[in-house]
């Protein structure tokens, strides 16, 4: 597979991890924070870890947005299919994330719920089209990259006048989630997370550009490497990273030159703020309230918005105690740190958000890397 | 979540949609988010929509990038990265 | 007057347009016209003609091996195959993984109300080719019918038994650390000839699912290799999953790796698409074989010099673990886990 | 930090509250903890811990048989029992119906998205119970899900096997004129049970299903007659259309005398009710029997002594007749025939 | 079962069956007509012509109303639920009447109509009650003993607005379709069908009472004698007839006076008169078209009528043009008399109404009386 | 169709339903299209609604006459019919 296999290759990324060895300073340790899900899951499926030097060490970021995704919202989309007997569609990976009452969406179909998974947002509008009696929800969940589709058919919904369909809008922005972690008092105050740089969003970055980084490196003096999702990709993008810090530079790099420009996709973007606005704030699981870090339907579009539609007002819920995840997802902690990770939880009975998604930090080191917690005797 | 592939372009269809062909494998896709698709590009492909395209000679110059990572010991590397700043 | 009834019923079924109906299941004349006219003739066998509620059978020497399937796959006929043909290998495979030679097979069958005569036609007709070209007779079977929308078309459970030569002892529990781990051929193709069909997904390619009945290439291995350790077919939850059952069920770990691992390029895109791994997608005419490594060369030959494994490959081999991991050196150098599959990758697929 | 990687799976099923979800059927570590604390757990046997996708068994010397049964009985439960306890005794029958001592089963599952765990561990108990009552132990099995909306709640398909002692032959092609017809018991009550539990029917009654094993028996039986030509249980289509099959694959007519056959009055009066003849109910704990003449006293004398066969009576008497027809002294005085039931005298009995 | 068995005990029969024996005259035949399908069924599964004399013909009459449906009428109700998408519930004995175009209720059922056996009038109510989002339409049929509870559930769901309820109605009426047969040419004219005398209908007669019959008697000369479904109850009638015809009377009589009066059920034929109205004509099959001899709904309940709720217009459509059952029906023909009868028309493949239910003449005969066709060789 | 029978009235129930037996069979019936329902009587029930009453002082003259026939020959039989006309 052209532009996948050549990024897979383990000799080229043996002699990339030779020089990270190589140039790494003796004495110095780097931490790198991985935004985002997507190289948080090639880290762990490919065995990136494996390679770094012992100094090296990854902090996975917040950048899965089924991980962030707060109970309430969930609840919403739950709700929409019991009580408002709609059906609601929804990307795959959503189906286990635990809500109130010991529910789930997978859970909530199994109660009757009529909840369907969809490949893409233009399904959840077909199934409109093809049952006009019901009303369908097209559960919209994701960061920059997932938010157009979602423009696009809202407006078609709109020019087709498809008044049985709506969007349940939760997608959020990638920005102000950076800042919001660079903010957070363990970052900025107590050290407790040193962060010696970013590696930044592959396919969000084709979209928004790298250009929004740059204030990141600026104003908190981060290096950024916006890098792609294979591994040669993130292997690379640490290796520029371990450079900029020798260096003392903070500069955005982009290793993702073939897909990435500092000014992102137009078209995407102008679509986007079309249809959707700034919502002022919003809750993010982890992270709490973050300001202007989630869409929301425009007016022009509020007959297809089901907050409004079915008037959905959002209701926080606390996770549960023991659940980490919101430590995980702010870098502070690891899901080993977790007392009921692997235990109590697991991805067949997800306690929080992390362990659900194979980009969550819990799940990727469930299913990929939790050989590392036991020692290992090969005959 | 973000799980986006390149794929390449073989036939341009009209209503904005397209087929790509990844190892054989063909599927209509839709090409509403990027401009002018011509059969023969690679596009990255997210839940069904062409977001992006690939710039064969960035590609080209990455892989190099990390073979010439041997020779050249120095920084900054012969092939720098596009500096954004 | 006697002329006048002439059979028990005389206007044959109409497999045109004809439609399973409640009748269909009700035991009366429809049923029995139904499995006379259409099973008895397609599996055409001594035992079902007699009638009975069940078969009397013969068998050689040897202890019996006994297994079963219930097949639910949507849709009911996808590249490569359909549901007939699935419950004929499916069964008669897991009969060949106990190292037993499969020779017969009970089929039950449930229906749904209005599924078109047609359908079941090509159906049942290509369980018979299966059962016939796999030398397994289907010996005696039972039909229901559930009212539409309490089923899915047709639902097909078949029961296997074959028996095991002297000296052949294979189980999951064999696996012991420095075994070798092989495979039977490229893996995935039967999940994803089926998620090629799907509605949501649809995607062309020219992917066949494997359905294959694979108690000759074990006959073939056997005979070769008598001392086979673990014969397994990585059916649901695919190989990933077949070989965490192996470990746990034997105490053991395995190590794998993934560039011996074959995978046809169509199959690997068509994951990458749908951001699966193929080692968790299902197979329906793969096996796992685990032997000494002593063996491991002669076994590999042996399969590679049958149709059905002429890719056959080592990937993998059996290490002390206490936690049962199976682990695998990535193609990239690094090493990981492989899990059991957790909730379900795909829906229905065998 | 070993200790952390406690189990493969740790958290019990919640059998209180839970449901069946996709996942319980994609073949990942959600099914195999389903299988082993549901039905591991409940039919507890040594074939079933081995955790092969078969069983290997060893039997004693005759001819095998083999035979299968799908259950799809709505309700689910009904007086007297539930699809786990009859999914048992249906295939048990049917194995004793050959004149062949049952001895082992296999199971298969379709479970509907959605199903409460608890009624399906009330069900897999049932059928533990009936098993390890029986003394046929559950060896091998499979599990599916479908979505929601294509099955209900719970299918089980089950296949039996077991071996005819030497001297014993018994088939339905075997009735002569002059034989003797006997049932073991009153007829109906399983349909009418059933049919109690129906919505839109909804009577009261103490009627209970007669669901039960009958290879006890039937081993009193061949006991007393080793000579039994028939042995045949009337479930589907009752009475009438066992007989009238019987009729058919012996190629003889059959006479019974209607005052001869044993019906509670519940069950004639729910009949009446219902417009519906207890010849066509069906049946789960009764068997006919077919034997010559000369051996019918001892054979009748044999049944009552059983406790299943209580009330065993015989009702009627092979004839020639090429026709096949099955015919009836009335108990008001007339004859009249007693055909094959046609179309569905009752929607999903058993 | 009190009430019950004391009227099906042989030995009883014998003594009425001697009598008979003893009283016809020789040489003279007696023909009559049971009128109803309950009196053709019982004669079949007792075996009650086994105990006549030779000279004793029972003739079956058109009473079954199943068989009397006519297949426009069973289109309608295949329309509403293939075409309307409407629930159609329906008494079970209707589900295999064929229709047109190769279909019949259980077919089109099979085809995705949503078609429900009901037990009762009553259940249809609830259905609708249970579905207010779909039209349910109660397919009524049946004479007059099945007419009262229609009128009963029609009254409700007026009273209680439940909008979504209809009913197919196509109750026919007894005395209409007798003075039909009388009227008739091969009755009338040719003598072809020499009827001496009716058994009048049992249940039927409940609620009618016995006095409609008086006018045949007078009119026509005929014997009637209204007698009870039980095969004793039909053995006394027919000695009854046979003296009659004896004794030159024609008389109405009443052998199931322990339930039927002179004037029948009168709350029940004010509550009919008070929902139905008459039909100037309406088809039967084998009949034709038999003026008044049908109901139809009150326009004071209109809404609930589905041939107004649905534009369902009747159109007459041909049987299958070798089935005899409107002769068999007329007491022309017998089932034997038919080419198809135990050939191509059985009960699982009925070509015709007269082999669906089990008081049609043809099920009748083919389900009890077949052996008599062939001679049997007992052993 | 017409099928109907003869039960007994066990309990009468307000909304004017009745629960009858019938040799241990219960069920409630509907006898809305009857007057004046105690508990012991007879009625005869069709599609669920009791249609009319058992008479049974009547249906204790049919079954003697059913039987009265073997002594008395002659006609007019000695518990005549009731005679309608
Ligand atoms: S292991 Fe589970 S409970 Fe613990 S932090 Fe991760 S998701 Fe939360
Ligand atoms: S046998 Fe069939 S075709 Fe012939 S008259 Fe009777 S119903 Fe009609
Ligand atoms: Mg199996
Ligand atoms: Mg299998
Ligand atoms: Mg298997
Ligand atoms: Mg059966
Ligand atoms: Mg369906
Ligand atoms: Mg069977
Ligand atoms: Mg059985
Ligand atoms: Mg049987
Ligand atoms: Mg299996
Ligand atoms: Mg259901």
């Amino acid at each position: 597979m052209k532009y996948i296999d050549e990024f897979r290759d383990g000799e080229v990324a043996q002699k990339i991890a030779a020089r990270i060895h190589a140039e790494v300073q003796p004495g110095r340790r780097y931490s790198f924070m991985e935004f985002c899900g997507g190289h948080t899951h090639a880290i762990s499926r490919y065995g990136v870890s494996e390679l770094l030097p012992e100094s090296v060490r990854m902090i996975h970021g917040p950048g899965c947005p089924v991980c962030v995704l707060p109970i309430g919202r969930i609840d919403h989309a739950i709700k929409a299919a019991l009580e408002h007997n709609a059906i609601v569609c929804t990307y795959g990976d959503t189906m286990r994330v635990p809500a109130s009452d010991g529910l789930s969406l997978i859970k909530a179909k199994a109660r009757g719920g009529d909840i369907r998974m969809v490949y893409s947002a233009a399904d959840a509008l077909r199934i409109a089209l093809e049952n006009p009696l019901r009303e369908v929800v097209f559960f919209a969940i994701g960061f920059e990259t997932t938010t157009p589709p979602t423009a696009l058919v809202l407006r078609e919904a709109a020019a087709r006048k498809i008044d049985n369909f709506s969007v349940l809008c939760c997608h959020v922005l990638t920005p102000s989630a950076i800042t919001h972690i660079l903010e957070s008092p363990e970052v900025r105050d107590y050290g407790t997370v040193p962060i010696d740089g970013f590696i930044g969003p592959a396919h969000v970055s084709i979209v928004i550009g790298s250009g929004p980084y740059e204030h990141f490196a600026e104003e908190y003096r981060k290096p950024v490497v916006v890098a792609g999702f294979e591994p040669l990709d993130v292997i690379q993008a640490i290796l520029m990273l371990v450079r900029q810090v020798n260096e003392g530079r903070s500069e955005v790099e982009n290793e993702f030159v073939r897909a990435v420009t500092t000014e992102g996709n137009l078209v995407a973007q102008t679509l986007v703020s079309d249809v959707f606005e700034l919502r002022t704030t919003f809750e993010w699981r982890g992270l709490g309230e973050v300001p202007y870090s989630a869409l929301r339907i425009r007016s022009a579009f509020a007959s297809y918005d089901a907050e409004k539609k079915f008037g959905l007002a959002y209701k926080p819920v606390a996770d549960n105690k023991a659940c980490e995840c919101g430590a995980i997802l702010r870098g502070v902690k690891r899901p080993t740190d977790c007392k009921l990770f692997g235990t109590v939880c697991t991805p067949e009975n997800p306690m929080g958000s992390c362990m659900v998604s194979s980009e969550g930090a819990c799940a990727a080191h469930y299913s990929y890397g939790r050989f590392k917690d036991i020692p290992v005797v090969t005959a | 979540m973000c799980l986006a592939i390149p794929v390449r372009v073989v036939e341009v269809r009209p209503g904005q949609q397209a087929v790509i062909d990844l190892a054989g494998v063909r599927k209509e896709i839709s090409t509403a988010l990027v401009e002018d698709v011509s059969v023969g590009e690679y596009v990255i492909v997210h839940v069904g929509y062409a977001i992006g395209k690939v710039d064969p000679d960035e590609a080209q110059r990455t892989l190099e990038m990390f073979n010439e990572m041997e020779q050249a010991q120095a920084s900054p590397p012969p092939a720098a990265p596009e500096q954004l700043t | 007057m006697s002329g006048m009834v002439k059979k028990n019923y005389t206007r044959p079924i109409d497999f045109k347009n004809g439609r399973i109906d409640m009748g269909h299941g009700a035991g009366g004349r429809s049923s029995a016209q139904l499995i006379e006219e259409l099973f008895v003739a397609a599996f055409d066998n001594e035992w079902l003609r007699q009638g009975n509620d069940g078969a009397s059978l013969s068998l050689p020497a040897g202890r019996l091996v006994m297994a079963t399937d219930a097949h639910v796959v949507s849709p009911l006929f996808f590249p490569g195959g359909d549901i007939g043909c699935l419950s004929v290998h499916g069964t008669i495979n897991d009969v060949a993984m106990m190292g037993a030679t499969p020779l017969y097979l009970s089929a039950s069958f449930i229906l749904e109300e209005g599924f078109p005569l047609a359908e079941l036609k090509r159906i049942i007709e290509s369980m018979a080719a299966a059962s016939r070209e796999a030398g397994v007779p289907i010996v005696t079977g039972d039909t229901k019918v559930v009212e539409r929308g309490k089923g899915d078309g047709v639902f097909i459970s078949t029961t296997g038994i074959g028996v095991v030569a002297p000296g052949i002892d294979i189980d999951g529990a064999y696996a012991r650390p420095g075994d070798a781990i092989l495979v039977s051929g490229h893996i995935g193709s039967h999940g994803v000839a089926i998620m090629s069909q799907r509605e949501s997904l649809a995607f062309e390619t020219e992917i066949l699912s494997d359905t294959a009945a694979l108690h000759g290439l074990v006959a073939a291995m056997l005979a070769a290799v008598p001392a086979v350790h673990v014969l397994r077919d990585p059916t649901r939850g695919g190989v990933a999953t077949t070989l965490n059952e192996i470990a746990k069920q034997s105490g053991v770990g395995m190590l794998l790796d993934e560039a011996a691992i074959p995978v046809l390029p169509q199959v690997e895109a068509a994951c990458e698409f749908l951001g699966l791994d193929p080692l968790y997608v299902a197979n329906e005419g793969k096996l796992l074989a685990i032997c000494a490594e002593q063996d491991a060369e002669q076994l590999l030959a042996a399969m590679r010099a049958h149709p059905l494994g002429a890719d056959a490959a080592r990937i993998g081999t059996v290490i002390e673990d206490a936690h049962g991991f199976v682990q695998m050196k990535t193609r990239f150098g690094g090493r990981r886990v492989v899990d059991w599959l957790s909730g379900e990758q795909l829906p229905r697929i065998c």
